[in-house]
């Protein structure tokens, strides 16, 4: 049950998020998005995952994008809600496709069953600790690569956002 | 269903002592800032002639702020302007639930965490938490309309997420050093020996961790998002009547949340110093007895030498019954203790655990109430960064520094 | 001082000319004078200039006809022509041709008139305006508009700033919010009613202003002071030379954010208002100086108090030093911020502690002694950089100078009259008007009539708190002052400020112009 | 299963999101949608299998959610300054 | 004392602690000089000389006390001593650890690094006393030392690569010291890149023992380690003359062999102290060192070490005859350690690799001390170092004069100084081996490093003085912590000889026997042999003597009679020309007229480019009404992919 | 709402609390504000009235301390300041400038600031003494005692 009420409040705001018209607003819903599924983590007992997700994802990465919203100071102009212009026809086709093929892809699985069942025994409370020790034994290696991959990034953004 | 009355009524007790410390810290920045500055203070303000030393003035405040027009600027977004403030208050006091307040509490076969939220990501919660704090702010700027509310929350979200950092890996090595992410487990670690707790262990990265906790609290030297002789009044230029209350509480609601933690963090939590709870447990009868009699004789002595002042002074108004009305019951406590100290009592395991857990209460509270003095000494003292010095300072000095941390840290504790 | 005339298309030649081959790097002043019906063109742009290296200094007047009023600009010349020039033209509608912005200053855009021309009534009213748009045509990137009422201001400046992120990048001042027209008030009233008005200019320290005026006025016409008064004028000159960097020290601490040493400053100020409020029974606006000398002897505890009040200060002063000498934030904030070089400064025409910041060790008190200064020992502090930290720790320095003449001055003080014998300016003796003709009448004449300098010009100056402060008096044999110009040493220093803190922070803005004090009473007039 | 449907109608929603915004910053965060539809996966099949590996990979994915943030912000805001606006219409330099 | 204090530090720690003290002091010193515009320069530069002599120092004290700890073992298997910190690369088995191992070899090469390094160290104040960048200076150095030492007392060939690499690095930085002068930059960029060429061939060498180990059935820990290289050597034998090869090729670079010597000379842009410690005595020896340690793979290749040997010999004639005309006394001795590092290869390459260690060990001796005292001379004169505008300076520089004369009587081979015996040593075992030609080229050799050693010597110190009047007045003996190393270092030129038995013997364990191809013993031929070469020294140093004090025009005179060798000489044999047009030229001919004319322009670009462009554009035109440019539309058209993709995955 | 006890004891006990915690908001133009700091400073400290918190905003403040000459270009800041400001909001008029434009009676200045805004206290004197500033305060809370609004 609990369930249902966060999964619906998730999908309102990712909704909200793509259909607000002021970009900051729509910030916002996504970091509520964001926060009702670390909400949805703690029901499933990734307590670690979900601490992470508050403090990466809406602490930092929302954040900084707001921070880019608010610099930029975009004009009203900017904010509005616009198609791209003249093909709505295609864009409303596409997504009524998309809509349908995902649709039957989920009827499928869903008849081929599979209910989500948790795993019967301990062992999946995401601490700290136990999480942390498969991060740097069985995981090492994209551990590693993952952080590679972050200090490209940064030495990317720096370079890119420097400007002339 | 007994935890769960246990835990509201944790919530109740720890939130509302929180929330009576803000108006206490408020009075003391202006009493400090005063007696700082050679002056009085605020002392005029009185309920039937007592002044509290001017601690009544902020009861006129609330008072005032919440009868006050409340202004919405027409510009502004409303739905986020109202949010704001909440969002801070809210992330200042929800810190709160994972400190531990005093060592666990045994109540016969009842073990009472003194803890709102047992959380087993602890520090984690308390960073995730934090980082959520500067939505308040630059929701506050942005929402305003206002070029200098603008300034204020670009300021702020670009000075937190800076200054996260660093207090994150700060935090890593006192993590690395106790083993556990736990703030009961850490303050309980700490032990009873001033040598063995975590300021004396870290001592860099307690540096840090205060200096960053300055500012994640926007306060000076770090008051960039509000300076006011740069941008007015910084990001709740814009608010007023209670709103702008709420930010005004929400600053020193951080300073005492903040406070905690440090507390919790590096100066052994609720541990007093030489007396383990054990210790008090067992032998708490006798400590009863050698204490009582100094509460009642200095009980005494504080009431008759306050009744003496009013001979001194005398104004000739409601105020000359001021040291009456306060000196009379210190006395009359005074001689009640010394009966009870006469007479022996003798306390039971219940009231033994009890006084326990007061006493750690108490001495955690005098420890934060120090750091909260600490950040009132130093916002009177120091002038404000810069913006891009703080930058500079958070990145090129604080992060390499609590990198290197970090690295002596790993290098001894793999020994 | 040796006048020339030049003519008004080559007065930019001629300014040129002086200023690469005579050396005159400093122009101090420029005004216009309406001579209505006196004389054959009714207006004159009257150029006071000072060669540092010469010690020398120098009046050119430019006659400018009525009916065409333009002159060359020398603002291309020295750089503190610019606002003198629009001043002028605010004023008096005397055109400057090659003028790079030549708009209105003082006064407001839909002001209609210039109020110092002769033909303008003193109590013409217009309505208010509306607040401009600084910006202009260029409304390109992020401005920022800061003041008129800004907690930095202090008092009634307005800046428009152009930012890159933090970072300035233009900036446009408006001043004359506090326009309170000295000028004409002064040419309204008779003489010895000018020096209330002078109390508001620089309304830190007040004495001083009386000091400068009462001398330029005495210097008008010919009156010798006691020398007691002389003294007494030193001291109190710098008494408020000591409170005037107090304020000036002070809030600029508190613009960085460092609250806590305004009060220590202030305490001191209070001691010495408490010896001023004996003298004059003011605190601030005093008064206190007549044209021929002093308006009340200081009383006798002077000499016990003021030294206990000078230690006080040296304590005030460590007090302030040890908050801010070391500390790595204010040095941060301070060190290489809004500096500007001694060239420029020159040419922005700036004096006073400013100017020693940038370097140079120009003091009137040194360069044209006045009142036995030369006799006196002390020493000029000078900074190295001309940057905010030097502009302060000048000013920490001029106050423990100024104590140290205080000190001798009290020491030196001889007895005798306050005030001068000179018919001319000081009443009689009550007993003389009582008992003789003679003496009732001059007392009539004085009280009735004003006392009456001969026709004549002067420009007087003195070392203010801020830089020279120059009075430039034109007597046409009346009572009241045909026209008085006041030479204020804000208003050169406050003109460089956009230059100041262009490719600063916003931050550093506000540092900065807390340490150039301008005084906004003294900027507007 | 639940989690699963959960997780695609959040993909769907982000893709949707991309398709129909022109502005980039929301654009941004419609990606960043979607990484988020599949950490949720990711932790319901953790549970599911009751092993802690999908919450492991969640955390890697944190990161590489902050690495496309800060290199997709430094590229919009180079944008901007290119543009002076954020509407992907503008950005129509394949075409041309 | 010190015993106490053993028992509480391990000798594990203390082995670290001779790599880590260089460090800790670079460190400081790094900060010093970051700050040093905020510090008083005379306090920085006082500090940072403190700081940068105390770590050598005590790392050679530490490398002391592990010495006579282990000299006190028995056991000559137990010696080898390894200290591991900790796991630094691990994967799927497979672990490479930063560890460090003490052994007879390496111990004997900490002890004449730290040893060399402290007395230059000591030196360096003196000569760089006033200098802009003095902390960072120090700072360098010390990190070059902390390095070097990695690379000598590395466990495993990764952690010797990154001394390896973190040497050039130092050694680019410190030649490249002064680099405002753009010469003296360029000259260090040289360094680098030539040295990059030798570690390519290094790391393709580790590549392939790394190709070869995996998957087999080694013995041991971490495979790359050399204890486990040495057990399982065997496994190494298919591919044991490539991996030597390109190991040597690595030597080669770094020990500026044919035909990567290139850098060397140039390398004596950087200070002097710089030339002695890194281009003389330490860092280039590190090919050496390198070979030694991994002897037991050399042996398994007779062809590799033959071209180990021949290399050298030539490399060792062939620097000598350029040495002969250098008019540069920092390029004489620069050449002269070219030549000499040949005679350490090969002896390295006829198997007598104790033999090149020891000639490695005295010639970072009596190098050291030409070195400074060339250094010292160079002081002197206020940066002349023509030596044709010095001479006579025995006079004014006596303390230098009688160390520059005893090292070069050392390095020519003279008894009973510590040249003759290394030298002495090489060129027996190279006869005794039964490598005759190689040895005649060692003797010749031998003679020319006499002759121009004392041409050297003759010039800068006898005859009349060839200097300016006005630097002349300016001629002083250095400072006292320049001439304290210096003779210190003489008289380690004079006595270093004289450990050649307990060297050996000392030295013995960690070298696989070389099979003599013939064993026989010539007692009284060693004898002979070593007379000779004294004799045939000493009459190449007085013809010297003769020739450029007593008859100054004769030099002039024979120059312009073989004028063409003389040029070719002087000029290098115009090796940087030779490469200049073989390797660059062409480089630059090919990519330009052949590859990018020739080919890429006529074929690819309008045949295959632009043809196919055309081709495609005619195509694409066709399909750009698609393309609206809208990366909305594209990411349209890739869902719809998608979608295909899934439903056909789906269905 | 009615005039009841209640909301009467309401009304009384809010202007207690308006009355003690009186934020001023300085619009210090001229010599005046010279006498605000030092009201400010340790000898009078304003701040024992409760009247510390000097809000540079308009919007935090309750009283707008107007001193110094107001000139004509200086009025319609000083209006929209005073607009800015949410109700109660007192206003004092500091020194002869603000009360009557003082001894400037000319094109430039502002005959007395209660030609564009309301004025609660008027503190006489060029420039007024600090312990003027505490009475006016001591006045006006006087007059916001008996005030009945809520």
């Amino acid at each position: 049950m609990i369930f249902y009420l966060i999964a619906f409040g998730i999908v309102v705001t990712a909704i909200l998020t793509i259909a607000s018209r002021n970009s900051v607003v729509s910030a916002l819903w996504l970091v509520a998005c964001l926060f009702a599924q670390a909400i949805l983590m703690v029901t499933l007992e990734a307590h670690l995952v979900a601490a992470m997700q508050v403090l990466l994802y809406a602490g930092a990465i929302m954040v900084l994008i707001l921070f880019v919203i608010m610099l930029l100071n975009l004009t009203p102009k900017e904010l509005k809600w616009k198609f791209i212009a003249g093909e709505r026809l295609i864009l409303g086709s596409g997504v009524i496709y998309l809509a349908g093929v995902m649709g039957l892809a989920l009827w499928i699985i869903y008849k081929k069953g599979a209910s989500f069942v948790p795993a019967a025994g301990g062992g999946t409370a995401g601490t700290v600790e136990a999480v942390g020790k498969l991060l740097l034994t069985k995981y090492a290696l994209p551990f590693e690569l993952v952080s590679v991959t972050l200090l490209v990034a940064i030495v990317g953004a720096i370079l890119t956002g420097r400007g002339k | 269903m007994y935890s769960l009355v246990i835990d509201i009524i944790k919530v109740i007790v720890i939130a509302s002592a929180v929330l009576t410390l803000i108006p206490v810290l408020i009075w003391w920045e202006r009493k400090g800032a005063a007696y700082i500055q050679d002056r009085r203070g605020p002392n005029r303000a009185n309920i039937f002639g007592i002044r509290l030393g001017g601690l009544i003035h902020n009861i006129a405040d609330v008072f005032k702020l919440l009868f006050k027009e409340d202004i919405i600027p027409q510009q502004a977004h409303k739905l986020i302007y109202l949010i704001a403030p909440i969002i801070v208050m809210g992330v200042a006091v929800s810190t709160l639930a994972v400190i531990p307040f005093t060592a666990p509490v045994k109540l016969g076969d009842f073990v009472i965490k003194m803890q709102i939220a047992d959380l087993n990501v602890g520090i984690i919660y308390i960073l995730a938490i934090a980082s959520l704090g500067v939505y308040g702010v630059i929701l506050a700027g942005w929402s305003s309309n206002n070029v200098y509310s603008l300034f204020g929350g670009l300021r702020s979200s670009a000075q937190m997420i800076s200054y996260e950092v660093a207090m994150g890996l700060a935090l890593l090595s006192v993590i690395m050093s106790s083993g556990t992410v736990r703030l009961d487990e850490i303050a309980a670690l700490q032990g009873i020996n001033i040598l063995e707790w975590n300021f004396i262990r870290q001592p860099l990265a307690f540096i840090l961790f205060l200096t960053c906790l300055f500012a994640e609290t926007n306060r000076n030297p770090f008051d960039l998002p509000e300076g006011e002789s740069e941008l007015v009044a910084g990001y709740h230029t814009e608010y007023s009547s209670m709103k702008f209350a709420l930010f005004f509480m929400a600053e020193y609601a951080h300073i005492i949340v903040g406070s905690m933690i440090l507390v919790s963090l590096f100066f052994g939590g609720w541990q007093i110093p030489f007396l383990s709870t054990e210790f008090m447990h067992d032998n708490m009868n006798a400590l009863l007895k050698l204490a009582l009699p100094v509460v009642s004789v200095s009980s005494i002595a504080a009431g008759v030498l306050l009744m003496r002042r009013t001979k001194k002074f005398g104004w000739g108004d409601a105020r000359d019954f001021e040291p009456l009305v306060f000196g009379l019951p210190a006395v009359i406590f005074g001689f009640i203790i010394g009966i009870a100290a006469v007479f022996s009592i003798y306390l039971n395991e219940y009231a033994v655990s009890i006084i326990t857990a007061a006493a750690q209460g108490a001495i955690f509270l005098v420890k934060t109430l120090f750091f909260c003095w600490l950040f009132i000494w130093v916002r009177w003292t120091l002038p404000r960064f810069r913006y891009d010095q703080l930058m500079k300072l958070g990145w090129q000095i604080m992060v390499p520094l609590a990198l290197i941390n970090i690295i002596i840290t790993g290098i001894v504790i793999s020994r | 001082m040796e006048t020339i005339f030049a003519d008004r298309k080559e007065i930019l030649e001629k300014a040129l000319f002086l200023r690469d081959k005579e050396k005159f790097d400093f122009m101090m002043d420029l005004c216009g004078v309406d001579y209505l019906g006196c004389a054959r063109e009714r207006f004159e742009v009257v150029y006071h200039l000072f060669s540092s290296a010469n010690n020398k200094r120098l009046r050119i007047k430019v006659k400018v006809p009525e009916n065409n009023p333009e002159v060359q600009s020398v603002s291309s010349v020295w750089k503190a022509a610019n606002w003198f020039e629009r001043e002028c033209f605010d004023l008096f509608g005397i055109k400057f041709s090659g003028h790079p912005d030549l708009k209105r200053i003082l006064l407001f855009e839909e002001f209609v008139g210039h109020p110092l021309r002769k033909d303008y009534p003193i109590d013409k009213r217009q309505s208010i305006p509306t607040p401009v748009d600084l910006r202009k045509n260029n409304r390109e990137g992020f401005w920022i508009n800061f003041g008129p009422s800004h907690p930095a201001t202090h008092g009634t400046f307005r800046l428009m700033l152009k930012l890159d992120g933090e970072k300035i990048e233009d900036a446009i001042p408006e001043i004359g919010y506090l326009h309170r027209c000295f000028e004409k008030e002064a040419e309204d009233h008779n003489y010895a009613q000018v020096i209330p008005y002078t109390d508001r200019l620089n309304y830190c320290s007040s004495l001083m202003n009386n000091v400068g005026y009462s001398m330029a006025v005495e210097k008008l016409m010919g009156i010798k002071i006691p020398e007691r008064a002389k003294y007494i004028r030193v001291l109190i000159s710098e008494l408020s030379r000591i409170i005037d960097h107090l304020i000036a020290i002070g809030t600029n601490v508190v613009d960085m954010g460092g609250l806590t040493n305004y009060w220590y400053t202030f305490n001191v100020r209070e001691l010495i208002y408490d010896w001023i409020e004996k003298i004059c029974g003011a605190r601030l606006t005093t008064n206190y100086t007549r044209i021929g000398g002093v308006m009340r002897d200081i009383p006798a505890e002077t000499f016990k108090y003021i030294p206990w009040v000078l230690k006080k200060l040296d304590r005030a002063i460590s007090d302030v030093t040890g908050l801010l000498v070391k500390n790595r934030i204010f040095l941060d904030r301070t060190r290489f911020i809004g500096a500007i070089s001694a060239e420029d400064a020159a040419s922005f025409g700036y004096t006073g502690p400013c100017l020693r910041a940038a370097g140079v060790a120009y003091d009137v008190r040194k360069a044209f002694p006045y009142y036995h200064y030369d006799e006196f020992d002390w020493d000029v502090p000078i900074g190295e950089n001309g940057d905010t930290y030097d502009r302060i720790m000048v000013r920490f320095e001029e106050m423990r100078q100024s104590a140290r003449i205080i000190n001798q001055v009290l020491e030196k003080m001889p007895g005798g009259p306050i005030m001068t014998g000179d018919y001319r300016a000081a009443l009689p003796p009550k007993a003389s008007v009582y008992s003789t003709i003679e003496g009732l009448m001059n007392h009539f004449k004085l009280i009735m009539h004003g006392m009456t300098p001969p026709a004549g010009e002067v420009y007087s100056f003195t070392e203010g708190a801020n830089g020279e402060l120059g009075f430039y008096i034109v007597s046409d044999g009346g009572p009241k002052p045909y026209r008085i110009k006041v030479r204020p040493p804000c208003f050169a220093i406050y003109q460089a400020y956009p230059e100041l803190i262009k490719g600063h922070m916003i931050a550093d803005a506000v540092a900065v112009m807390g340490s150039l004090n301008v005084i906004a009473g003294e900027l507007d007039r | 299963m639940e989690y699963i449907v959960l997780s695609v109608i959040i993909f769907c929603i982000g893709v949707a999101g991309i398709l129909l915004r022109r502005n980039l910053i929301i654009i941004l965060m419609s990606v960043e949608l979607m990484l988020s539809a599949s950490n949720i996966s990711f932790v319901a099949f953790s549970k599911m299998h009751g092993n802690l590996d999908g919450q492991a990979v969640v955390l890697l994915l944190y990161v590489l959610a902050a690495c496309e943030a800060a290199v997709g912000l430094a590229i919009i805001v180079g944008l901007f300054r290119l543009k002076g606006s954020v509407d992907i219409q503008l950005f129509r330099d394949l075409k041309k | 004392m010190i015993l106490g204090l053993l028992q509480h530090i391990s000798i594990q720690n203390l082995i670290w602690l001779i790599c880590l003290l260089p460090l800790v002091s670079s460190c400081i010193n790094w900060l010093l000089s970051a700050s040093s515009s905020k510090l008083p320069s005379k306090a920085a530069n006082s500090l940072a000389s403190f700081v940068g002599i105390s770590g050598p120092l005590l790392a050679f004290f530490s490398a002391l006390i592990v010495f006579w700890v282990l000299t006190g073992i028995e056991n000559s298997e137990a010696f080898a001593i390894t200290g591991p910190l900790y796991q630094w690369i691990g994967f799927g088995g497979w672990s490479i650890d930063i560890g460090l191992r003490v052994d007879q070899l390496s111990l004997v090469m900490a002890l004449v690094v730290t040893g060399v390094g402290t007395l230059i160290h000591i030196y360096s104040i003196g000569y760089m006393r006033g200098d802009d960048g003095y902390p960072r200076y120090f700072a360098e150095l010390n990190l070059f030392l902390f390095f070097m030492l990695l690379l000598i007392l590395a466990d495993n060939l990764i952690l010797m690569f990154v001394g390896w690499e973190g040497v050039g690095l130092c050694s680019y930085l410190l030649i490249g010291f002064w680099f405002s002068d753009i010469e003296k930059a360029k000259a260090g960029k040289k360094a680098f890149v030539v040295n990059r060429i030798g570690d390519f061939a290094f790391i393709i060498g580790i590549f392939l023992i790394w190709k070869m180990l995996a998957g087999q059935p080694i013995v041991g820990g971490s495979p790359l380690n050399f204890e486990t290289l040495e057990r399982n050597a065997a496994f190494l034998l298919p591919i044991a003359t490539p991996v030597c090869i390109a190991l040597f090729i690595g030597a080669c670079g770094k020990s500026a062999q044919i035909p990567l010597y290139v850098w060397l000379p140039d390398a004596m842009a950087g200070p002097t102290p710089v030339s002695a410690l890194i281009h003389a005595a330490t860092m280039v020896t590190a090919g050496v060192y390198m070979i030694a340690r991994l002897n037991f793979l050399y042996v398994l290749s007779p062809l590799a070490l033959n071209i180990v040997a021949y290399t050298g010999a030539a490399t060792a004639l062939f620097a000598a005859t350029i040495g002969l005309t250098q008019r540069d006394i920092k390029k004489v001795l620069a050449y002269s350690t070219i030549s000499q590092l040949g005679y350490m290869f090969l002896a390295e390459g006829v198997g007598a690799f104790g033999a090149g260690i020891f000639h490695l060990v005295t010639h970072a001796f009596f190098k050291a001390a030409l070195f400074l005292g060339a250094g010292s001379v160079i002081h002197a004169l206020h940066g002349e170092q023509d030596l044709f505008n010095m001479g006579g300076l025995k006079k004014y520089l006596p303390g230098t004069f009688a160390v520059f004369f005893v090292a070069a009587l050392a390095i020519s081979g003279i008894w009973p100084l510590a040249g003759f015996y290394s030298k002495d040593e090489i060129l027996w075992q190279v006869y005794e081996r039964g490598y005759t030609g190689l040895w005649v080229i060692g003797f010749i050799t031998a003679g020319m490093t006499a002759f121009y050693m004392f041409r050297a010597t003759s010039l800068a110190f006898f005859g009349n003085l060839r200097i300016g009047e006005d630097k002349k007045h300016h001629i002083h003996e250095s400072s006292i912590s320049m001439l304290v190393p210096l003779v210190l270092l003489g008289v380690l030129s004079i006595s270093g000889g004289w450990i050649k038995n307990s060297i050996g013997t000392f030295l013995e364990p960690r070298f696989a026997s070389v099979t003599l191809e013939e064993v026989t013993h010539h007692e009284n031929m060693e004898h002979i042999l070593a007379v000779i070469s004294v004799l045939w020294a000493a009459h190449w140093a007085f013809v010297a003597w003769i020739v450029y004090v007593q008859k100054p025009s004769w030099p002039e005179a024979m120059a312009n009679k073989f004028r063409k060798i003389h040029s070719l000489l002087m000029n290098k044999y115009f090796v940087d020309e030779i490469y200049d047009a073989i390797v660059i030229k062409p480089l630059a001919w090919i990519s330009e007229t052949a590859l990018w004319k020739g080919f890429d322009i006529p074929i690819i670009d309008n045949v295959g480019v632009n043809g196919s462009g055309r081709v495609v554009g005619f195509f694409g035109k066709l399909a750009a009404v698609l393309q609206t440019g809208l990366t909305p539309h594209y990411l349209f058209f890739m869902v719809i992919g998608i979608s295909i993709v899934v439903g056909w995955l789906v269905f | 709402m009615g005039n009841n006890f209640l909301t009467t004891k309401l009304a009384e006990v809010v202007n207690w609390g308006r009355k003690n915690s009186l934020w001023p908001m300085p619009f210090a133009t001229a010599c005046c504000g010279i006498e605000f700091m030092g009201a400010v400073s340790s000898r009078f400290d304003i701040s024992r009235f409760g009247a510390e918190l000097v809000r540079f905003s308009p919007r935090q403040a309750d009283l707008l301390l107007v001193m110094g000459t107001i000139s004509y270009k200086e009025a319609p800041i000083l209006k929209r300041i005073y607009e800015q400001m949410p109700s109660p909001k007192w206003v004092i008029s500091m020194g002869a400038c603000a009360c009557s434009g003082g001894f400037y009676n000319n094109y430039s200045t502002l005959q007395g600031i209660d030609e564009i805004i309301p004025v609660d206290v008027y503190i006489p004197g060029c420039p007024p003494r600090p312990e003027q500033i505490l009475q006016s305060i001591v006045k006006l809370q006087e007059k916001i005692v008996k005030e009945n609004k809520l």
